[in-house]
């Protein structure tokens, strides 16, 4: 075990992937001599060389569209999108190439590349830097997509998802970089399209993910002091989903709160609730409740703490599923 | 004045014209090799719009007119190239090797691809205008990391040059020196606009602000193109980088089978392109030179037939697919939406080729 | 009343716009002599010349692009793009621009603009030629987006849309363009974002929208002949979706099933789903289901029949519904 | 050899130099006016940084180097032409007389726009590179359509001329002969990446591929920006459509307080360039030809501080926004998600300005 902040997490997973398969390239923006604005890719251009760590023009779709043509040819494209606003000049060539080419080839060309994407708000900055995507891209059948909560999954999922053949869209909680966590560097714990219980609870199912699965773990303590003892999933995948986790729970504890950033209108939490409320009808004892951003373009930053589902607002989600006469 | 600007070999009449920069490489068997796929992929396209008319085929993307372009890049690629088709390119796909059958599986949407890309070394149709040109450059740039000796060719239309897609291929092969050679067919139509439309300037010079050469050729002269292409290939395989080549032709017929083109062109000037029909001006310059027999020509006309015949029982034999296989290859790997929607589908009894 | 298909009402109600309204324009691709592919703009540029109705270069994100110029500047345009799949070139400057610019201009610039979208499947198209990406732009706040079932509702709506001050975008089902049906040019029966109930039933509440419309008034037809009694709702607005009339509904008949092509993962009948088991939770009798495409690419036509939500799979899930003991 | 390329009307060490195509038309005052605006915007530009690292802005994005190239194309406006910023053009927004303190709005995050863009024609900041291009050729295509006497002037970087709407917007402009001026300011940073990651071929260039003039002018000669710059804008007005031009400049200081440039850059360069200084350059043209006197030196300066005092005081005086204001302006009419949005707000206690 070695403490390490999830940025430093990613920077050793991509320089793992990269000694492992020389066919492994990164590209984006300012990803060498700075090492990407988040610094994921340090020092990476400088021991890998400037063929296999690209610093990109200006263009998403550039980047994406050219991955394409390098995966086409065997190689293991990692894309650096810079901020989850700047992804959709590439998202024609995510959903018309990435997403159908293995389809469109019977599966003669493997699309086997991952566009890594810092999401999700809560560090301040102007607009476009702050959104949750995650939705778009979920809905699109063709893709993978999933987002680590902590660094020892960083490390891992990164490199498992440049390893897995199919494109994933990886989703890096920025807000998230600089918190440390243990890291075990001899063996992952959990498959990539694992949800995986945070938190054992009784009352209240929680799921969640990225940035807010720390939202929802610091609810369940608090709510822990109250006497209301909340289970904390966190999906890890978005797509495919792990329901037979999250419905697991929630046949003990009846009751579902889903939480993320983005807006809950046509989301991520809009399909854990439509397939948990089918699949678990009989053990429901009170309606599902979502506590995300609020359905408005991510706002500025001087009031996105008020935007973000916070811990206030579990605990307000949680008084109510819980005094729901059922 | 057009012709000024044009790389030409053969005169609309089939005269030899001298080029200083592009001499002829091609001895008469090779030019009646050539001669001999423009009639065959001509006489398959003539087929295919008729099975398309006879229900046969979802639609048809005609080449007519086109040929000299599409014979001419295609049999200067080498096997070893990988070249990018848009969905109009069946003469490409012909000089890869791909069976005509093959080419008809997307037209009767038995499949959305149609061959196995890898095998042939061209990839799939690309039909969202413009995709491919950057994933060509991004395979070029493969290319150019494993050593190879090796070319990328990409073609695309007038049409696509207005893409944002186009154009960051270029600011890619150009950044990147990439091995590639972008092959514009302008076959001055878009659907129903008009090149002016997409550029006031010929498009062969939208190279020049990117800085890489761009050269225009008369698309209708099947050894201008075949000399042109193979240069700028050789250039790309050389580590010269990307060329932008404008094979200017026309569109004989119309955009699809889908397409009424009476609605926005003149038939005068369908009626001018047919004096540079670019199958009769190398017929010409071969039966005037006396380089190919009459029986060498009912020859090539009697295999294409052939063809023909050949490439409508296999579309009417074409099965299928089964409904099931929408499941097949989305993911390589396990995924349980597809489990599920496989089963759902299986329930519903609605598996098994009918 | 007159009869006419849904192409003709969408001619005659863009007429009707141009003429109350100079700065109408209408932009895309072949809309002029060609009358655009569908032949919705038919004539328009005969009569209303270049400068309105614009043949524009190939490309998306230019379209959509120089409308949001001109919804700056004044004028109100109406985008069409040729087929749903190419829709994504300009995404980002839908999501980017003309989502966001009302916000980030605190309302200075008003983004009247009208993005028209032929969408779905069934009529036996290549690829990319039968899309339903709706629960892209659903999901996307500062967009609403719209979609007729029948020639009524197109004549209107389209005028509707194009007075509208907020963009929107107008999801046309692509295999109604040729059914008849009696269009009332004196009024206009409903708001621009409300459900209508097509059918009134006791037992099953299906909601749906656009090209599937039709398919449900066929299953209620169906159903109605093995004695079961169908309500089906037309959404028409898919964003915001009109929920009071759904929840009237569902209290009534205590089953819900959600119809529509798209995939049904993160889908509009996911936010369907989890919004009414959230707001009808005591009435729902049964778990609710969704019919829709499955999630996957848009297969090759030859098996879209199979693809598609159909009576048949309609009946299914109604026999399901009705069968479940609670 | 660089300079060759470039238009200049002024040479680094402030000598006047002439050019047969672009004759100077402005007069003293009007010289001083420009100088003034210099010094004023680097003022408060390095105030905005120093707000920026005591916490009260979230983010500062400096154009320190860069005052020629936005002060001469700002004052080459008129007020009727429209005009659309990126997001460093802080120099452009004061020509247009947006108050600095509303410049800061943005970078405070109390707004993300700041200004009335209608009423100061100015369009509120663009952050997704690229996409105001073709927003600004739509709004020219307006202008075109009223018959109006103005044009529309576009502002990007040097990076941003690698993306496919900037290039779309090249091809747009072309076609439709749109009264658009796109000014590049090329910094030759892209953040971390020098322009030849985007170019091989000087920007200004590109133009030419798609059909219309390109100019390279010295971005750092607020003389020839200026004249540059008015000619292209009346060319617009007059029906001759888009034009390009390249300003040849610097980025002084670091790409936004976010960055770090001694990562990627060598400080030698850094000094180079202080010797071509814009603001340097026109003072001492002023002060060598006696056109400006000391105390009018000074009196700019101490102008300059007072405008920065008093920005400093607005911002921190800037309040809120309210929290409930995020639903205010996302749509023109009612909408149910943005009614119960703020209800649910008003319901947690989250409203109110703290
Ligand atoms: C992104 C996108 N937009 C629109 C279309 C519809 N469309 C198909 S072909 C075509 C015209 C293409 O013209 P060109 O590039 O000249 O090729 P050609 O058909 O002449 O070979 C259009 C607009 C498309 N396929 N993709
Ligand atoms: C579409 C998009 N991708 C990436 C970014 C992140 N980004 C912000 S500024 C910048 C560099 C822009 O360089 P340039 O166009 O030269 O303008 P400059 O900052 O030098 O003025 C990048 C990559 C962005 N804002 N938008
Ligand atoms: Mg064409
Ligand atoms: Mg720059």
């Amino acid at each position: 075990m070695t403490a390490m902040t999830m940025a430093k997490a990613l920077n050793e997973g991509l320089r793992h992937a990269l000694d492992a398969d020389p066919k492994v390239l990164l590209l984006g923006e300012d990803i060498g001599k700075l090492g990407g604005v988040f610094r994921i890719t340090d020092g990476l251009q400088k021991d890998f060389g400037e063929d296999r760590v690209i610093d990109a023009p200006l263009g998403e779709s550039g980047i994406v569209g050219t991955a394409v043509g390098l995966a086409m040819r065997g190689y293991r494209p990692v894309c650096e999108i810079q901020f989850d606003g700047f992804v959709y000049p590439a998202f024609d060539q995510i959903v018309s190439q990435v997403a159908k080419l293995r389809a469109r080839s019977s599966g003669s060309f493997t699309m086997g590349l991952v566009i890594r994407i810092p999401f999700g708000g809560g560090i301040g900055a102007i607009e476009h830097h702050s959104e949750s995507p995650e939705a778009y891209f979920a809905h699109t059948s063709g893709l993978r997509v999933v987002s680590p909560s902590t660094p020892d999954d960083a490390y891992w999922m990164i490199q498992e998802a440049i390893r897995h053949d199919d494109p994933i869209i990886f989703c890096e909680p920025k807000c998230r970089y600089w918190e440390k966590g243990e890291v075990d560097v001899t063996a992952s714990t959990h498959g990539l399209f694992d949800a995986v219980v945070r938190r054992l609870g009784e009352d209240v199912t929680i799921v969640t993910y990225g940035p807010s699965v720390h939202t929802a773990l610091r609810a369940a303590q608090a709510a822990a002091g109250e006497g209301i003892s909340l289970e904390v999933i966190d999906a890890r995948s978005l797509a495919p989903l792990d329901f037979p986790v999250m419905m697991r729970s929630l046949e003990k504890t009846g009751r579902l709160i889903v939480v993320h950033e983005a807006g809950h209108n046509v989301s991520i939490s809009s399909e854990i609730v439509a397939q948990l409320t089918e699949s678990c009808f009989y053990s429901l004892r009170a309606p599902a409740l979502r506590v995300t951003g609020f359905n408005t373009p991510y706002p500025p930053s001087r009031v996105e703490k008020e935007y973000l589902p916070s811990v206030d607002r579990i605990l307000d989600a949680v008084d109510r599923v819980m005094g729901f006469e059922s | 004045m057009l012709e000024e600007q044009l790389v030409q070999l053969l005169s609309p009449e089939g005269e030899r014209v001298t080029h200083a920069q592009y001499p002829t490489t091609l001895n008469t068997d090779e030019i009646i090799a050539l001669y001999r796929d423009m009639v065959i992929v001509r006489r398959l396209c003539n087929e295919s719009t008729s099975l398309q008319r006879q229900g046969q085929l979802a639609l048809w993307a005609p080449l007519q007119g086109q040929e000299a372009a599409q014979i001419g890049a295609g049999r200067a690629l080498r096997t070893r190239d990988f070249s990018f088709p848009s969905y109009r390119e069946h003469g490409v796909a012909w000089c890869r090797g791909i069976s005509p059958a093959e080419i008809l599986r997307l037209f009767r949407q038995v499949s959305h691809g149609g061959w196995d890309p890898q095998k042939y070394r061209h990839s799939v149709p690309t039909i969202v205008i413009g995709n491919q040109a950057l994933n060509a450059v991004g395979y070029a740039m493969g290319v150019q990391r494993d050593g190879a000796d090796e070319a990328t060719m990409v073609f695309f239309g007038d049409g696509a040059t207005s893409q944002g897609d186009v154009n960051e291929a270029f600011v890619w092969a150009a950044a990147f020196n990439a091995p590639v050679v972008f092959f514009v067919q302008n076959n001055q139509w878009a659907i129903s606009e008009p090149t002016v439309r997409q550029s006031r300037i010929p498009l062969y010079r939208r190279a020049e602000g990117f800085g890489f050469p761009g050269i225009r050729v008369d698309g209708n002269d099947v050894l201008a193109v075949y000399e042109v292409a193979s240069a700028a290939l050789q250039l790309a395989r050389e580590g010269g980088g990307p060329t932008l080549i404008e094979a200017y032709t026309y569109r004989m017929g119309a955009h699809t089978t889908s397409d009424d083109p009476t609605r926005y062109r003149f038939d005068a000037d369908v009626e001018a392109w047919k004096h540079r029909d670019p199958i009769e001006r190398v017929k010409a310059y071969l039966v005037r030179t006396q380089h190919i027999t009459a029986a060498a020509l009912t020859a090539i006309n009697e295999e294409a037939d052939v063809l023909a015949m050949e490439l409508r029982e296999a579309v009417l034999a074409m099965d299928g697919p089964d409904p099931l296989s929408i499941f097949d290859h989305v993911y390589a790997d396990q995924h349980p939406l597809i489990d599920a929607g496989r089963q759902e589908m299986i329930d519903l009894g609605l598996g098994g080729v009918r």
